[in-house]
């Protein structure tokens, strides 16, 4: 066993502390959370120049061959710092997707344009059912010669408000079996007939609807099997899943630093409030769920970057980290008081995020059920 | 025992909605966001000012709006039991019932103010002419208000006011602020405070309105600067304020919001059957099933203490712990249900109000950000739970 | 709108109070727990003097004429003092159902009995399924000209090792509808083919294994009508239950008391315990689960004697109160700490009644699914 | 990172499993009743004694019963890793593995002891010839250890004691007490204390067990009358007992039961498996399948933590947090784990062990009570939350 980040991951993680902390200040987070495109142009330059866009590409794509395990670590940090932007879709959702599953001439395609920030991809998976069964993809692209017509409403599309392609997960059959007909199609989202309106939402992560009315596809945008598409969904999902327990992870040791070390500052009754016991508590206990979710995130992420059947240890990072996160922001608030309920203050920014994570991919109901089937309940 | 009302506050109740269906406007349920014991949207009542004006004037011509005052100061004179009753309607409507000059202002005038101050206020908030402010913390005096700093000191008839003050929800739009100041620096912390009436429009004070995570300038930054204020403006005797403002905490026991519970969770309830996914609908899942009923028992049991805190204040007895309870349960329940709220609706949860795919005009988004300040507004519940351990149930403070 | 006890019920409560106090002292507790029967006839005899038994039965039975509000304050005290014995069997479950169900001959014969303290009943419920719903109930009794013949196991009877006579619910007719064809028997604990095993359980609560071999009951012995007891069934479940939170309350307040007062005198770090933010705010919340109690217990309690339909307040009350009270007895055991844990303390004793009485009726899911139903869900 | 074992650590776990597999009596699941994090019913690994006394010559005989001891004092010489690997196994199977002398004063005398003292003590300790029991608590320093009272006086080369223990687990079933004695009356409390090793059956010693509400003789009230022990039982140094004392919390950190967890959840869920109601099982209906998989989850952090301390401890780390954690967490799974046993097995939980219709062997009826002590035994949940916020994230202690 060794439960410890390699030379080169404690590299990455104290350069991606860094460059954030000085790149990416909360001013820098309020603006764009505030902003329509809900990232910055510069800033995103910047991550393609460190290398963090092509982080887990092989080389001959662009990319550093880094692998998702350092991927996790990344999101951990920028979890840490709540840094706005369409890196997970781009990345996360799209990058990887394409990687795993899309073709050479798709790989060679995007692979590189994304690793050097010329390229914003997303997934667009979830409809009006807000689900994540194979049985709710309604959306249909209907084949014609070598062409597809897509029609549908996608919604809860993270970033697709400036994505250039969007994947789009599609029925192309109708069987019995929900999984069976499903294919995924890249989509240029500049397409006529697809438009994508903005949803406000509590996290400001840029949620759009993406309404596809007859968009036409050819068959080169398919990425990988026609109707065979549902379980590189899955494996997509679950990768989503788990890298985005990383960001939580980093988020909850952020709201636990700035809550731990307010408790120091803040005097009250004459004596600083992290000597009151129940503020003591309070801390232990978000320690606790920190500590908890750091290793159960760590091992899930290790076991989808060496290829191993990671099912069971997503599900149960996704489920315990979905509720840790909340908890812990939510304390939080709790003791930085009235100051932390002001749009001012920061905090406000990780309980946003915890809340959005929480959901997002499935929530803990969501997994723990996953995690009884795994069991064989 | 009798859980029943009587034939004469049945009768009361059915006044006040038909009140309210008369007067409060059609939309108000989708222009109100009121998150039950939430505090960040509670400016909103201000912002909708022309309704909530007009609205406010005819729950004033009615008594209703100081309910819980004697007659002989404009009030209903009506018994507590009445009084939640009256609580218990407006919030299940969201409708506007009052502020602090109402609730805490008039009744400590009444009880502690001389016959001048009563002649010069009691009419006017009666009317709803004047909205308080509630000015008692400070940046470095929060749970612990002994410790506020401002200071007040004498110059002739007047007294001349120094300092800051925050978190006074609703400043920017109220007409006074209702005030703790230092009086005797020298005196133990409690025993040199006093309480004040300071007008807005005074020279030297300077409100800066802050926005909550909400979206909403709920409170203010106010800092007075040589505000000068006639001596007739102190409340009762110098020096007596944290007297007055200990007593001022019962008048508060029966303002919870209590029908916003129920308001909101029937409207969480009525999203669950309306929901459907894969042709089931969401209230049918074993799961969602179990996480309602527990937030309707927990409802059921915010009532109880409600109604058991009005029914011993009209037998004069001392609802201490019942009153502490009540509140911190209910803090904790403002945050349950907007969890719950959130586990039923998922993705539609976070949407806010303004968008067409959100339901319940996005009450639960907001509700999840405005239940932190239920949790830290007027006495956190870390602080609830020091009351009822020491005065409820007498353990000791060292 | 009263929420206050009558001075008859203060009267009521405060001689339960003392009486329990010096005849039942916890010595005489934890004996009755550890022996045979369960109970004491001396306790019993005084408990028929004062009227106890046939509190709620009308006088010409040889009762008091009280209503259940009323013998819900008693069973508080109860609760309070957690007094072993057959009363909840032999009042609740047996003289309750007689007193609403059972034919005039049958009163006459059972009320005075138990009024006077010579009578103990019992009901046999449940079955090996362990559950409360009627499909549950296999046990069968065959018609044979007026006599039935009653062949099954009941398990979990309470007091049925000390019984006179069994309410024994038993299924008469088969048909689709589980609810249908059920008929509620006394059956005479002396029966020949009635054999009772006593079950060791955690509350030491006398709970018993009743096999019926073709026990011959007579047509008389039918309580209410033949094939539509489930109803009757359904109203005993419903009162016992709210009786049990009454019981609960009683217990919980018990606890809170026990602990509050030991942490007033336990000194640790120079100062007693009680003064610790962690012990104080252990027992605020231990207050909040009694005062959260008491009075949706009242409420159902005041409903059921009333006469008005109960069931949405009785699942609130046993939902919730099954929980609060387990809740509040861990937590004092926390405050005691080692001591607690010896068998010599009284706290376990409220805790293992707790348990008992938290899955007795219907646990809190139990009960919540009923809470959801009623509103409609 | 990775997190599999190396092949020597797999050989090792298999060497471990065929040990169990042909050394621990085949009706051991039956008789042993222990409940993850309990300290209730430990004792009952001393009443089985001649099946116990069998395992452990022969735990003894692998050096596995001193597995944390380096090699040149009868031990097994192995990483924490392994070591770790070896509690996870034992407590998996329930089976006895070492008691206070090999798990803390062993160690201690090791650390502290001298050449004499190593001697005379550490061979038998390895032998599992000598077992101790852990005399530190008194009827008034539970929680706060350091203000014990039991006085030692030198008299000559002597010391002689007087005082009261109680608490100590499975004292009446020991050989020696592993005893705090307070050796200077007037020094700060926690500089007046020596550790000390007493004869069990020393004149003076009285020994009164006491029962626990799961019904054994685990632990004592023990009376030290004028007791006399010769000076060279002092461990160490005179009055540096409580640094001793502290050091040795560090052996304990990786005896966690963890694998009685994973052990009893997969008997609660074979039962929820194989119980039917009206046809269907248990496993099926979603509330039990969601608080079983919480339970999982949760077994499966308390594992991460678990293996993260050992591997901490293996690279010199201070896993100072980790192991607090760990503690806190396995010690509230503990009665989470019989709580969500008792929803699952409703009635059926109730039954004990020797009831033909129980389950389990009535695990679950006596791990509710059990748990109890995992609560408060070994310094409590909030002893540990301090710990954790005083040592693990600096916040101030005043």
């Amino acid at each position: 066993m060794d439960l410890g980040l390699s030379e080169e991951q404690e590299m990455l993680k104290k350069s991606a502390r860094d460059f954030l902390k000085r790149e990416c200040p909360k001013q820098l987070v309020r603006q764009l959370d505030e902003s329509q495109e809900g990232y910055s142009s510069e800033l995103w330059r910047k991550m393609a120049e460190l290398g963090w866009l092509g982080l887990v590409f092989p080389e001959k794509y662009g990319g550093s061959g880094r692998d998702f395990l350092d991927l996790a670590i990344l999101l951990e940090e920028m979890g840490y710092n709540v840094v706005p932007g369409p890196f997970f879709s781009t990345v996360v959702l799209g990058g990887l997707t394409i990687l795993t599953a899309g073709n050479e001439e798709q790989k060679m395609e995007f692979l590189p344009k994304i690793a050097r920030g010329e390229m914003i991809l997303t997934l667009a998976l979830t409809e009006p059912s807000a689900s994540y069964d194979a049985a709710s993809v309604k959306t249909k692209a209907v084949n014609r010669d070598d062409k597809y017509g897509i029609r549908g409403t996608k919604l809860f599309v993270l970033n697709a408000n400036v994505a250039d392609y969007i994947l789009c997960v599609a029925r192309t059959k109708e069987t019995k079996d929900p999984e069976d007909g499903i294919t995924v199609f890249l989509v240029d989202a500049r397409s006529p007939g697809l438009t994508c309106t903005l949803l406000k939402t509590l996290a400001r992560d840029k949620q759009c609807e993406v309404v596809l009315d007859n968009v036409t596809v050819s068959e080169r945008s398919v990425v990988g099997k026609r109707d065979e598409g549902w379980p590189m969904v899955k494996d997509i999902l679950q990768k989503a899943a788990v890298a985005k327990c990383a960001e939580m992870v980093g988020g909850a040791q952020a709201a636990l630093d700035m809550a731990v070390n307010y408790a120091k500052e803040r005097v009250q009754f004459g004596r600083p409030i992290g000597s009151f016991q129940a503020i003591q508590h309070f801390c232990a206990n978000m320690a606790m769920d920190v500590g908890g979710s750091r290793f159960v995130t760590y091992k899930a992420a290790w076991k989808v970057s060496e290829g191993l059947p990671a099912a069971l240890d997503a599900a149960i990072a996704k489920a315990w980290v979905s509720e840790a996160y909340g908890r812990v922001a939510l304390s939080a608030h709790q003791i930085f008081g009235a100051i932390g309920f002001t749009m001012d203050h920061d905090i406000h920014l990780y309980y946003r995020q915890a809340k959005a994570a929480e959901i997002v991919f499935g929530g803990a109901d969501f997994h723990r059920a996953i995690v009884a089937h795994e069991l064989g309940l | 025992m009798d859980f029943t009302f009587s034939e004469r506050e049945e009768a009361f109740r059915k006044e006040i909605e038909d009140f309210v269906d008369k007067e409060l406007p059609a939309d108000w349920v989708e222009k109100n966001i009121y998150w039950p014991a939430g505090y960040g949207t509670l400016a909103q009542f201000e912002e909708l000012s022309p309704q909530v004006e007009q609205f406010t004037r005819r729950l004033a011509e009615k008594g209703w709006l100081t309910i819980s005052w004697p007659k002989e100061y404009g009030g209903a004179g009506l018994s507590y039991t009445e009084q939640a009753i009256f609580h218990e309607r407006m919030s299940y409507y969201r409708a506007p019932a009052g502020e602090i000059a109402t609730r805490i202002g008039g009744p400590t005038i009444m009880l502690f103010g001389n016959e001048e101050m009563k002649k010069e206020w009691l009419p006017r908030i009666a009317r709803g002419e004047v909205r308080f402010w509630l000015a008692y913390s400070e940046p470095n005096a929060g749970s612990d208000l002994s410790s506020i700093q401002t200071r007040a000191i004498g110059d002739g008839d007047d007294l001349i006011i120094n300092g800051q003050k925050i978190w006074g929800t609703a400043a920017h739009v109220s007409h006074y602020a209702w005030m703790a100041v230092r009086t005797n620096p020298t005196a133990p912390p409690h025993k040199g405070i006093s309480l004040v009436i300071v007008d807005n429009a005074a020279p030297g004070v300077t409100i800066r309105p802050m926005m909550n995570i909400c979206g909403f300038y709920s409170f203010s930054e106010v800092f007075f600067d040589n505000v000068r204020i006639p001596k007739r403006n102190v409340v009762g005797e110098m020096n007596k304020g944290w007297y007055y403002l200990m007593v001022a905490l019962d008048f508060e026991r029966l303002a919870i919001p209590i029908g916003g519970f129920r308001r909101t969770f029937e409207e969480i309830v009525q999203y669950a059957r309306e929901t459907k996914h894969n042709g089931q609908a969401l209230s049918q899942e074993p799961l969602i099933r179990n996480r309602l009923a527990n937030i309707a028992i927990q409802i059921e049991i915010a009532y109880m203490l409600f109604w058991q805190t009005a029914w011993m204040l009209d037998r004069s007895l001392v609802p201490n712990i019942e009153a502490s309870l009540l509140k911190l349960f209910t803090t904790e329940l403002s945050q349950k249900l907007a969890n719950t709220g959130m586990q039923v609706m998922g993705h539609y949860g976070q949407l806010e109000g303004t968008s067409k795919w959100s339901s319940l005009y996005g009450r639960v988004c907001l509700g999840c950000l405005d239940c932190i300040s239920a949790l830290v507004g007027a006495g956190t519940s870390e602080i609830q739970r020091n009351i009822i351990a020491m005065r409820g149930l007498g353990l000791p403070p060292k």
